[in-house]
């Protein structure tokens, strides 16, 4: 871990409180090119509020970030709380940070292929023709094709998933997102996903993963976080944290998978 | 004098029919309402913006100017700015030893207009995008789009269908409020009507003429607020 | 300024106070009653209803207030005498004053303009939300009062409060009736002295406080639920 | 230049615009007729009633002349030329109505007045304890109320009384009650052309031209046109 | 199956298409009091449209539905599809269907209490301290007691999922129709909703469920049907489902859980 590459994601100290209640309580995490971590946890331990705050859609009270290398500049306000100084640098950064919702997010006035290539053409200023070959093979991969003109709010639980993770994916950033990617998903979607996220990490992508499918987290990650209460409460490769985890709660969490 | 005017000869475009009076004042009515309507957008995008994303300050006074601005009768707006506020201008000139200024009456009243209808716009825009699901603009956010970009390629289009029928409601009043301007000189349909009917005491006839010309006014405007409408809604369910 | 002239015309003033106020109570509430019911029917109605409620709302958005009042006051109006009986009924005194009219004519053209922000609003409200509400065997009605009204209103009410503030702005045409409203005593104490501003200044404060008892009311409401920014 | 202030709003057959944009009436004539006396070249500016003292205060025009009634809480805003016409006041009523204009013949009934006129304060002194007085404000309005029985009586400027009693729809209803009893202190005032209060000067030559044009007999010359009796009154 | 006892609910023949798209092609079920019945099938196959029609949220274009015992009646209008002769049943019946939705649908301007105790207070009219009470200890059951103040906004998804497992049931309804009531929970509290779902299932309660997790089925269910393009493509015990399947289909859905 003490390698001399620069990380590509390194959040050090994160900490979000929503009035007097303490969310994130000092999370740190480094990831490296091609590092895929799960963060596990249950729920309402500030995985989703974690994951937030590293693209700022949450400003996080107080921490540090690295994002692909570049530092994000911070300064503490008068009520003690830190923010970005510069939010051009942040939505800058945020070109390399794909998200996938917890709760999709779909722009429900566009067609699933307009939500795809949305963000390549608006924001990369993609050629349109380009992003929509992009976006139509990445449907395809996700089982989405036949449903590329259709609206979300006519799209089944699943399907809007998928959609969701397509739109993640076509504006190729270096590090990915994914709020439970895949909650709505049969097996065999599931199944799918972990291998597209096994060719990104190949590809030398970074992601960040919450998910509730334990067997999941262990099978694609190289690295697992246990937040517990808003705390790194254990963390580590899978083999431990699954196999033999340090600490007590994190034993019982991960109970459930053994048995 | 006109009596012996046969009704279809009353409503002749050429005098001394009053149909062209009408028609003018139509025009007028719709010219002004389309300005002042157009600087009430304006005025109104940027109070609601404001009044949602703005420092405590700026949405304090955004407060104020909503809130005051609605309450006062647009009368005593027009004729203190176009009366006070240039008497005050020509003042302050003549002070400086300058030459006195002459504002366009038309100019003055279609600023008022369109201040008072920025306040109302302000508020139903307000509402529009506190209507619009947050994640989509987090999503948006997410991707990297810049303020302006994300205005204009997701909340827009979000918060229209939202703001439509309040919109179309402020179109409707301000095509009935640009009566006022007549304060300042300039004769609307409202007026050309009362001059029609008092001149020849065709009372009924000439309202009647100027009811179905508003009637005309708002279904054209309709149309285009349905079709906008329509255009917006796509990708929402049909019945609710 | 020149304010001598209020000693004289107080009781005036206040008589006008009130019936401006009632005549805007009257018509936003009723108004807001009847405007539901034609939202209502534009949404879900059959088609013939929904056909009907449209015109309605087309009519009277199309049309100036002050030609509708004039329709009903002297157009209906002055039928209702030939109505045998009605001259020496009770119902009379009430029927004979522009007041009357006003405050119908008033709460059908509120109730017009507020469908249409109720139409927009209604349908605004996640379908999730009625679905949910119908799973658990809500009523048409319960639903409508639990779950879709409320959400809507809310959605609605920074449009709503604007809506009740251009209503109350309507309110001087009152006078074309015979009903001397605030802006109307206003009107007289200006052609009796000529003064400009003065006594529209009255009305001014008068508008503003009530305005902003209106835009406090609303603002308590608004914050009742807390929306995530 | 004298530029005159006239109320946009038609008022026959005193001033009104016709359907080509022309201003054309009694006071337009002698609007004319006075400023050839005066030697001076005249021009209209029109404005709503509500723009009227304001635009005299910012000079957008010198005179209103637009039938505007001199009394003496206006005399405290702005000044006034000597009356250049003033129309006896009328009280008419429904036709089965018992003729006669006294306090007693009002009693208990409602009377429209159109507001802040001579006949409003008129009432105020004589009628008040007896009648009660409903506010319009316009004379037509109280002419439909009339004819539909809303109202008793009208009371007001005998011009449009007389012309609404002449027309199909007054003829039927309506009938005329007779004059009230003469008030000079009230009623003989009468209409004149307002200035502002600085121009003295210009008051001066608008009452020498009216009292001139009265002298020529060009003033009757005018009425003669619109009415069969003199509008100066007494 | 062939008991004489009334079904709890029977469904037969189901028919629903959008436009050209047929998504149930004639699927239908039978649930006696106490079964639980999961339904699994892949992304898209039409399960959440399937327990949608049985309460009538959508209108199935054909179909016999016999819900606690009461046929519903239908009639068929003059497109050829039918819909139900009385809303009123429907809205009767519905009373004791309850439904956890796919997307929660929480009622964003109630706080999670008056959510819960929303429809047994005005529908059921039920008193409303006792409703309260009966709230509160549910959501402590699912642990959201501390949380009962909060509005849906503010929650975490899991503990949207879990308000809205308590809304479902606090009606107390005699069959149950949970769609994915887990996607959005941790392993510990799939395991609390498992043995909610057990206690409901040995008072006698009918449950149908939809979901994509194999082994929570597996372990919960007393039947399990497997849906795919709108037809049923295999049903049985849960041995035989996931142990030996008839349908390719099915053998390949399910091999997942083997490996
Ligand atoms: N905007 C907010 N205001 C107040 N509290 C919030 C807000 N958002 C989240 N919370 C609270 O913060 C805590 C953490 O939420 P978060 O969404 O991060 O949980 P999570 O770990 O993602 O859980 P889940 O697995 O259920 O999605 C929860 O208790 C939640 O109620
Ligand atoms: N309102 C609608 N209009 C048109 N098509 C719809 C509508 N609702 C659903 N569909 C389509 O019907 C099919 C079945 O949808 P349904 O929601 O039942 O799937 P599902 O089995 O629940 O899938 P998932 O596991 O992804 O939730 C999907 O292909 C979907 O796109
Ligand atoms: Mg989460
Ligand atoms: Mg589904």
């Amino acid at each position: 871990m003490t390698q001399k590459v620069v990380p590509a994601l390194l959040v050090e100290a994160v900490h979000k409180s929503y009035g007097i209640h303490d969310v994130l309580r000092g999370v740190s995490l480094k990831a490296h090119k091609g590092d895929v971590i799960s963060i596990i946890g249950s729920s309402g331990a500030g995985k989703s509020t974690f994951l937030r705050c590293i693209n700022f859609l949450e400003i996080p009270d107080r921490g540090r970030f690295v994002i692909n290398g570049e530092e994000v500049a911070m300064k503490v306000g008068a009520n003690g709380h830190a923010h970005p100084a510069n939010w051009r640098q942040i939505e800058r950064l945020r070109t390399g940070l794909g998200m996938v919702f917890q709760s999709f997010n779909l722009w429900a006035h566009m067609t699933v292929l307009e939500n795809v290539i949305e963000a390549p053409v608006h924001v990369l200023k993609t050629d349109r023709r380009k992003a929509v070959e992009r976006a139509e093979a990445l449907l395809a991969k996700v089982g989405l094709y036949d449903k590329r003109h259709a609206y979300p709010a006519f799209l089944s639980g699943g399907q809007q998933q998928r959609a969701a993770i397509a739109r993640a994916l076509c504006v190729d950033p270096e590090v990915m997102l994914f709020d439970e990617p895949t909650s709505a998903l049969d097996p065999e979607l599931v199944g799918e996903v972990l291998k597209v996220i096994r060719e990104l990490a190949e590809e030398g992508r970074t992601m960040l993963l919450v998910t509730h499918e334990m067997k999941f987290a262990r099978d694609v990650s190289s690295h697992v976080v246990f937040l517990h209460q808003g705390r790194v409460e254990e963390a580590g490769p899978p083999a431990q944290v699954f196999g033999a985890p340090l600490s007590a709660r994190c034993r019982e969490f991960t109970r459930v998978l053994s048995n | 004098m006109s009596s012996a005017l046969s009704l279809l000869e009353l409503l002749s475009p050429y005098p001394p029919g009053w149909g062209g009076v009408l028609l003018a004042g139509a025009f007028s009515t719709v010219a002004i309402s389309l300005g002042a309507y157009g600087i009430g957008i304006l005025v109104g995008l940027v109070g609601a913006l404001g009044k949602l994303n703005g420092s405590r300050p700026v949405i304090a006074a955004l407060d104020l100017y909503t809130t005051a601005v609605r309450a006062i009768p647009e009368l005593i707006l027009i004729v203190g700015l176009y009366y006070a506020g240039t008497d005050g201008i020509n003042r302050i000139l003549l002070g400086l030893g300058l030459p006195p200024i002459e504002i366009n009456g038309f100019v003055a009243a279609v600023s008022v207009l369109g201040i008072v209808q920025g306040a109302y716009m302000t508020e139903v825009l307000r509402g529009a995008i506190l209507a619009v699901p947050i994640g989509q603009i987090e999503a948006a956010k997410a991707f990297g789009m810049r303020p302006i970009t994300r205005f204009r390629r997701i909340v827009l289009p979000a918060l229209i269908p939202n703001a439509l029928p309040g919109l179309a409601n402020l179109w409707m009043s301000v095509t009935k409020d640009s009566a006022l301007i007549a304060v300042v000189g300039y004769q609307e349909l409202a007026l050309a009507t009362r001059l029609a009917a008092g001149n020849t005491k065709h009372y009924f006839l000439f309202f009647f003429a100027a009811a179905l010309l508003y009637l005309a006014i708002t279904l054209l405007s309709n149309v285009i607020f349905r079709a906008l409408e329509l255009r917006f809604r796509r990708g929402q369910p049909k019945s609710a | 300024m020149n304010f001598s002239w209020i000693s004289t015309y107080w009781p005036l003033l206040a008589a006008g106070a009130v019936q401006t106020i009632l005549l805007l109570v009257i018509s936003v509430v009723f108004g807001f009653v009847l405007a539901i019911g034609l939202a209502l029917a534009q949404i879900k109605g059959p088609r013939g209803i929904k056909w009907l409620s449209r015109c309605y709302c087309t009519c009277l958005r199309g049309t100036p207030l002050l030609v509708q009042l004039w329709l009903l006051y002297y157009g209906v109006g002055s039928l209702l005498p030939l109505i045998p009986g009605l001259r020496s009924s009770f119902l009379w005194p009430v029927l004979r004053e522009g007041f009357f009219f006003a405050a119908v004519s008033f709460t059908l053209n509120y109730a017009a303009y507020e469908a249409e922000v109720l139409r927009g609003a209604l349908l605004a409200v996640p379908k999730g939300e009625l679905e949910a509400a119908r799973a658990f065997g809500m009523s048409p009605a319960q639903v409508l009062r639990r779950i879709w009204l409320p959400r809507a209103v809310r959605i609605a009410l920074p449009t709503i409060a604007g809506e009740i503030v251009l209503q109350l702005k309507a309110t001087p045409l009152a006078f074309t009736v015979t009903v001397m409203d605030l802006y109307a005593v206003a009107y007289k104490i200006r052609q009796d002295t000529l003064l400009v501003y003065e006594p529209l200044l009255i009305v001014t404060v008068f508008y503003v406080l009530l305005t902003l008892l209106l835009t406090r009311v609303f603002k308590v409401v608004e914050s009742q639920v807390p929306v995530r920014r | 230049e004298v530029r005159f202030g006239i109320m946009n709003e038609p008022y026959p057959p005193f001033f009104t615009k016709d359907a080509s944009a022309k201003w054309v009436g009694w006071e337009i004539e002698l609007m004319d007729a006075v400023c050839a006396e005066m030697n001076e070249e005249c021009s209209i500016v029109d404005m709503s009633w509500d723009g009227l003292i304001p635009g005299l205060e910012t000079k957008k025009f010198d005179v209103i002349w637009s039938s505007m009634s001199i009394t003496n809480e206006r005399k405290k805003t702005i000044d006034f030329t000597d009356k250049y016409y003033n129309t006896p006041s009328k009280l008419i009523g429904a036709r089965d109505a018992a003729a006669g204009a006294t306090a007693d013949d009002v009693a208990d009934k409602t009377i429209g007045i159109q507001v802040s006129t001579i006949q409003s304060e008129y009432f105020k002194k004589y009628f008040a304890d007896k009648a009660s007085e409903k506010t319009y404000s316009t004379l037509d309005e109280a002419f439909q109320d009339l004819a539909a029985g809303r109202i008793d009586y009208v009371f007001g400027d005998a011009i449009p009384l007389a012309e609404f009693l002449k027309s199909d729809f007054g003829k039927d209803c309506c009938a005329d009650m007779g004059d009230v009893a003469d008030d000079p202190a009230i009623l003989g005032v009468g209409i004149g052309g307002g200035v502002r209060k600085q121009d003295a000067s210009l008051r001066d030559k608008l009452n020498a031209a009216i009292a001139a044009v009265r002298a020529t007999g060009k003033y009757e010359e005018i009425s003669k046109k619109y009415f069969d009796f003199d509008p100066y009154g007494k």
